[in-house]
């Protein structure tokens, strides 16, 4: 088990970056911010320059791939050079009183392999989405999103300031929000975009007040800063003496309240409900942000503040912990559970994106664990390779979507292997990957190094065995969709047909990788926990010969293929007709209806959150309307009487004096006007006359 | 007749009489402004003719009347003849005995 | 008290009376242009060599120029039926006679106190401008807004009825 | 011996008026002045009449008068024959007597302006204090001389003209004056003679004349388009405009009173151009002090010339102007123009020596320059009018 150990590793950390930063971590910026200014661009476009616009969003998404390739190539070779990569980039945003508001971005192992995952996975959606939006009228409005969106994202990945982070987190939350509701037109996506914006703001207002808590008590939100970051000794050993309720320490707290916003975003059980509904988007969307990128953004935040999280973890003398901590244990809990849960609602699911998504859910759960137990590397290696292929299967969803024009239910596809073999070939790869089929996909080690490390927990045992049902259920609802869709007969209205070059090249790539990421985690060689934790650790294919490793092993093999087999036992081949029911629904009805219905979670919210607030505003509105409406009615009577004294007062009295007086003087004028009879020369006249007057009597007076 | 002035005050006063006199007999709106013209020039020829023969010509106090009046004169014959022009353009007509409408 | 005096005098004074008198109002209007340069000329004789020039550029290059643009587009070009003289003409002149009269008479009553011969002043133009934007500088002010809502007045007031309603 | 060419001309005055009594000789001496502007400005007439001909002949590929004398250079002899001896016509419902003075009160008033220009050093025929006021005071003599002329023909082609006249050089003759207060401002003076020993002193590269700095070239330019404008040249040419007005407000004129209108024009084309000399281009000044041995007056006439050869030039390529866009340009564009220039003149009195006037004037009266035309453009007032039967 390994663990980043602050104390030591500090010294090495400031020397890296007092050594004067290399140049990479200072254009690191450029990463998010050629996305944004791509978008901003694309906003000001005309609807019409739809190539210009495609040109634009993946010109830039390419050029920040090549920038972190290039930051990542730079972390890998210091690595190679034994020498752990933290370089930071701090500034100050603005004071107030005596502190600062700190922003920075970071450069070190698992930002640089994110970003790189983001790049990667975003260019070749965005590529997909050329030729999957190509029919659509707001394709620019589409790009402008998705750059936006990957701008943000990228934001998120290197921020070295929970501020910062927190920013970009809201601002993917925006777009997300206006990605579910493109189709603003169907209720539904609109519907959608609300649900999900509301709930992860639900978390986002426990990671604000987290926040808000670790700047109280910190001074800063910057994670890294030569020793003063919040996530540093210095910092952690401040919050750890400082005690909350219930026996929590502040680091606990905080980090729970942080979790709290990890889960809304990534979908965690109380607040899981919005990531199916967002399957409203376009499948791009669904493949970019409810899938490879966005939701893993909360797996992401939990992994960057690990070292908060996992505070005061107690440790043997040789640095292997020898306990856990609340948070990690609440966090594991909650993932293992969504893990379950997820998958059962799986099950049951009709939508071909649906069932992805509930997919999503679990796998998100299985991420979450294995943070808890495994810590950053196990969490994030599932992450990494769960990027891949879950990509892959909602790009082949959209794909099989496309080809069956604009079906979704996969009731009415069937036996589409032998009209799209492209995508079928790159769907199974990307399923037998999910269902973690042993040795050949990425899957397959990622999950189980999540299941070892649940297995080898001597704290908590309750995990594993949710886990473990888990992939039973997982393997079982990928067979009963893939059977669905590509086997059996054809069910589908039109004539399918295969997608262009353009969705199936991303795919193929995709496929690739979602068979070779494996190669760096396995336990023979595991590259990418070193990677990450910056510390060697034994390797060799000895390891893999080990008893307890080979039980594991054969019990998840098992396993799959338990679910494997299941699945084709019940679906294969079978080729139901559309209105039929349900195989297992035919086997057992009772446990069928409550799976289809999604645990009646949704009917939960409803009669109880949404309830009050409905029972709330109509409280609210009598209040506004009898209340206050009452008083300003009182108040305007008031005054309306107060006028109409005045107007009564004015009438009689003033103006009856006043037309009088007026009476009297349009007489006296009327007779004084007839000397002016509008000749001009007559009043010149009598100028002149009066002039000579004037004179007269001027020089007779002046007469000595 | 001993002071040089007297001859310009007598022809300021002929020049004031001829521009009152064209003022009130003739019947054209604009010949009444011209004389009133006159009757201005004439009060130049004194302020100028005053400040000549004044104790304090370097005060140059009439000198600055006058050329103030000038300026004044022609703002007063832009304004009066662009009146003319607008009456004109109503009534058809210059002639003031036909023009009675300004009583109150 | 020169020949030229006696001179411009007579330009001037048959000017004016010419402009009062003749029938056609052009010929009225270049009467009185002649009355203007006399008195241009009799502000030169009395040494005021920027009044006169001024009173050139102003009434002869502007004034007489808009009292043609006046007549012209009144059509007073064209000689009236009934007169060019008012109805109470006989009224207008014994008061005209009047002040003359009494302007006279007030010449008479002060002749003792005119002043006599006096030297040419030495007063330059730059002395006049030194004035104007020093102790007249108010009035200066003053007779520039003037003349600037006269301009405004007069193209205003002359503007066609349908340019001014749009 | 530069000495004695440079005055010439006020040496041979003196020798002259030396075998008069003592008491005759300042009066000797204006009207020796007056013969010989009146005796040169008509010869430079006369030459300009074949070189105007010769030029725009050339402009327009042509070789224009040849035949009287050596290359035709005896042609302004035979025109001035001729209108002596043509017969001279009065339309029969003319005015007769103003029909007759207009042409003489033109010429009168035109000449009366060469009275205060100096064309060399002390070659002026009166020093005034006022002398520019005057010179305008006797320009603005002129237009009332075409409304006579005009108006006297009793031909509405002649009045048409002559207002077209009036109106275009009442606008004009404010740019002019406000374009030359921005002189008087910095020389402060009135004098001429002083404006132009305000700008003969040479110091650093370029002349100190005024067209060399930011504003004096703006006023230079606006000063150049009224004064074109001013004696109804091309291609402010409409009060003549023969395909509208058969020849404007002389079109009743012969013989030689015709010669005197044109006469006056020319001679009005000397004096305003003199006069631009006198105030921007440094008048009798030399533009280096190595060329001082050059006598002053061939600067001043030199100059001269140059101008009356931006007349012809100007004649010879430019189309004429539509009357709305003759007014809007001066009232909309080139009075705001001259204002503005005179606010910087101002500024630039005000700011003292150094670069940062050089750079705040430029600034300010390039911008204003290409602003009011964009926007004189946009709104169309200098734009050509769209016809309805040629959409």
């Amino acid at each position: 088990m390994l663990m980043l150990l602050q104390e030591e590793q500090t010294v090495a950390f400031q020397c890296m970056s007092d050594c004067g930063s290399p140049g990479v971590v200072q254009f690191l910026w450029l990463i998010p911010a050629i996305p944004i200014v791509a978008s901003g661009v694309i906003a000001l476009l005309k609807q019409p320059r739809r190539r210009l616009a495609a040109t634009l969003s993946i010109g830039s998404l390419g050029f920040s791939l090549l920038l972190s390739l290039f930051a990542f190539a730079h972390v890998v070779s210091n690595w190679a050079g034994g020498v752990p990569t933290r370089e930071t980039i701090n500034f100050t945003w603005f004071h107030f009183g005596n502190s600062a508001v700190d922003l920075g971005w970071i450069l070190d192992p698992l930002a640089a392999i994110m970003a790189v995952m983001v790049c990667f996975v975003g260019l070749l959606i965005f590529i997909y989405s050329v030729g999957y939006m190509e029919h659509d009228e707001n394709f620019t409005r589409f790009f402008c999103f998705m750059s936006l969106f990957a701008g943000a994202m990228l934001g998120v990945v290197i921020a070295n300031s929970l501020l910062l982070l927190f920013m970009c987190w809201e601002l993917v939350g925006l777009t997300s929000y206006l990605l579910i509701g493109f189709w603003y037109q169907k209720p539904s996506a609109a519907a959608a975009a609300k649900k999900a914006f509301l709930t992860t703001r639900v978390g986002d207002v426990f990671f604000l007040l987290g926040i808000v808590w670790l700047f109280a008590q910190s001074g800063t939100l910057l994670f890294y800063n030569h020793g003063s970051g919040s996530l540093e000794t210095f910092a952690l050993q401040a919050l750890l003496s400082h005690h909350a309720a219930w026996g929590l320490t502040a680091a606990g707290a905080i980090g729970l309240l942080i979790f709290a916003g990890a889960a809304g975003k990534s979908g965690q059980l109380p607040l899981h409900v919005w990531l199916p509904d967002a399957m409203e988007g376009p499948t791009p969307v669904s493949a970019l942000i409810h899938a490879a990128t966005m939701v893993a953004a909360g797996v992401y935040l939990i992994a960057r503040v690990y070292p908060l999280m996992s505070a005061g973890m107690p440790l043997t003398a040789s640095g292997e912990p020898a306990g856990t901590t609340t948070a990690l244990i609440v966090v594991t809990w909650v993932g293992a559970a969504t893990a379950v849960f997820a998958a059962l609602i799986a099950v049951a699911q009709n939508d071909i994106k649906r069932i992805l998504a509930y997919s999503t859910v679990s796998q998100l759960g299985y991420m979450m664990a294995g943070l808890g137990l495994g810590g950053v590397a196990v969490g994030m290696f599932h992450l990494i390779t769960h990027a891949f292929f879950k990509a892959l299967l909602f790009l082949g969803a959209g794909s099989v979507i496309h080809g069956c024009h604009e079906e979704q239910d996969v009731r009415r596809m069937g036996g589409l292997r032998a009209f799209m073999p492209a995508t079928f070939i790159t769907y199974a790869i990307g399923m037998l990957a999910l269902c973690g089929f042993p040795i050949f996909f990425s899957g397959f080690w990622s999950k189980d190094a999540i299941l070892e490390a649940a297995h080898n927990s001597a704290f908590i045992k309750g995990p594993y065995y949710l886990l473990v049902f888990g992939a039973l259920l997982t393997a079982f609802y990928m067979t009963r969709q893939v059977c669905y869709v590509f086997f059996g007969q054809g069910r589908s209205n039109g004539h399918a047909h295969e997608s262009p070059r353009v969705m199936t090249a991303p795919l193929a790539i995709l496929a690739f990788f979602a068979i070779a990421l494996g190669a760096i985690g396995t336990p023979a060689r595991p590259w990418f926990r070193e990677f990450l934790g910056g510390q060697a650790t034994s390797s060799g294919f000895h390891l893999l010969l080990e008893a307890d490793f080979l039980k594991l092993l054969a019990t998840s093999t098992v396993i799959v293929f338990l679910g494997l087999g299941l699945g084709w036992w019940l679906y294969g081949n079978k080729s139901p007709k559309a209105e039929e029911p349900d195989a297992l629904e035919k086997a057992a009805p009772a446990l069928w209806a409550p799976l289809r219905d999604r645990l009646y979670v949704d009917e939960f919210y409803g009669v109880t959150v949404i309830a009050f607030y409905y029972w709330w505003a109509c409280v609210a509105d009598w209040f506004d309307r009898r209340v206050w409406g009452g008083i300003v009615a009182a108040v305007a009577w008031i005054f309306k009487m107060f006028a109409q004294l005045n107007r009564l007062l004015d009438l009689h009295w003033v103006d009856g004096t006043f037309d009088k007086a007026c009476e009297e003087l349009s007489t006296g004028g009327g007779i004084v006007s007839r000397v002016q009879n509008g000749r001009a020369q007559t009043y010149l006249r009598i100028l002149a006359f009066a002039v000579i007057a004037l004179v007269a009597i001027l020089i007779w007076s002046a007469r000595p | 007749m001993c002071s040089p002035l007297t001859g310009y005050l007598i022809v300021a006063a002929l020049l004031f009489s001829i521009g009152l006199a064209g003022a009130l007999v003739r019947r054209n709106a604009i010949m009444v402004l011209i004389g009133i013209e006159l009757m201005l020039n004439a009060a130049n020829l004194n302020f100028i003719a005053f400040w000549r023969y004044s104790p304090h010509p370097e005060a140059l106090t009439g000198m600055m009347f006058a050329i103030f009046s000038i300026a004044v004169a022609a703002a007063e014959a832009a304004v009066g003849l662009g009146l003319v022009i607008a009456i004109y353009r109503h009534t058809q007509t210059t002639d003031l005995d036909k023009m009675n409408r300004m009583k109150g | 008290m020169g020949i030229m005096f006696y001179l411009i005098a007579v330009i001037t004074l048959a000017g004016a009376l010419a402009a009062m008198t003749l029938k056609h109002l052009v010929h009225a209007a270049l009467a009185v242009t002649v009355a203007f340069g006399g008195l241009a000329l009799f502000f030169l004789n009395l040494d005021a060599q920027f009044a006169g020039f001024a009173q050139i550029l102003v009434y002869i290059g502007a004034v007489a120029i808009l009292v043609v643009f006046a007549i012209l587009l009144t059509r007073g070009s064209e000689l009236p039926k009934d007169g060019v003289f008012s109805r109470t003409w006989f009224v207008g002149l014994p008061i005209a006679a009047g002040i003359f009269a009494v302007l006279g008479w007030a010449l008479i009553a002060s002749s003792k106190a005119l002043p006599s011969e006096m030297a040419t002043p030495a007063v330059t133009v730059h002395d006049i401008g030194v004035a104007l934007v020093g102790r007249y500088v108010l009035p200066l002010e003053i007779v520039a807004l003037l003349l600037t809502a006269a301009t405004i007045g007069a193209v205003i007031v002359a503007l066609h009825e349908k340019a001014r309603a749009r | 011996m530069v000495e004695k060419a440079d005055q010439v001309f006020v040496l041979l005055q003196h020798w002259l008026i030396s075998f008069l009594p003592v008491l005759l000789q300042p009066a000797a001496a204006v009207l020796l002045g007056v013969i010989a502007i009146v005796c040169v400005f008509p010869g430079l007439f006369a030459l300009t009449t074949i070189f105007e001909r010769k030029g725009l002949g050339r402009i327009q590929n042509r070789i224009g008068p040849n035949r009287v004398g050596p290359l035709g250079l005896f042609q302004p002899v035979a025109d001035g024959i001729k209108s002596l001896t043509k017969e001279d016509i009065i339309p029969l419902s003319a005015d007769g007597v103003l029909h007759f003075l207009a042409p003489v009160i033109l010429v009168v008033a035109v000449f009366m302006g060469f009275a205060v220009l100096p064309m060399g050093r002390n070659m002026v025929l009166v020093d005034m204090d006022a002398g520019l006021i005057f010179f305008f005071a006797m320009s603005a003599s002129t237009e009332l001389s075409v409304f006579m002329a005009g108006w006297s023909s009793r031909n509405k082609y002649s009045l048409l003209g002559a207002m077209r006249a009036i109106a275009q050089m009442i606008s004009y003759e404010i740019i002019l004056l406000l374009s030359s207060v921005a002189v008087v401002m910095t020389a402060g003076s009135l004098s001429l003679v002083k404006i132009v020993d305000a700008q003969n002193h040479s110091t650093g590269v370029l002349p100190n004349w005024y067209i060399f700095t930011p504003w004096g070239l703006a006023a230079f330019v606006m000063y150049a388009i009224a004064a074109t404008a001013e004696t109804n040249r091309s291609p402010f040419d409409l009060p003549e405009g023969e395909s509208e007005l058969v020849a404007g407000y002389h079109t009743e004129y012969s013989g030689f009173k015709f010669a005197l209108f044109f006469l006056g024009e020319y001679l009005a084309m000397f004096s305003i151009s003199g006069l631009g000399t006198t105030l921007f281009l440094g008048g009798w000044s030399a533009p280096f002090s190595f060329l001082t041995w050059i006598p002053s007056w061939i600067w001043f006439f030199g100059k001269v010339m140059i101008s009356i050869f931006v007349f012809i030039w100007m004649r010879g390529t430019l189309p004429r102007l539509r009357q709305d866009q003759l007014m809007n340009f001066a009232w909309k564009f080139a009075l705001p123009f001259t204002l503005l220039d005179l606010l910087v003149t101002a500024l630039w009195r005000f700011m003292g020596e150094g670069w940062l006037r050089w750079v705040v004037s430029t600034v300010i009266l390039a911008g204003a320059y290409v602003l009011m035309g964009r926007v004189g453009m946009y709104r169309g007032h200098f734009a050509p009018r769209k016809y309805r039967y040629a959409e």
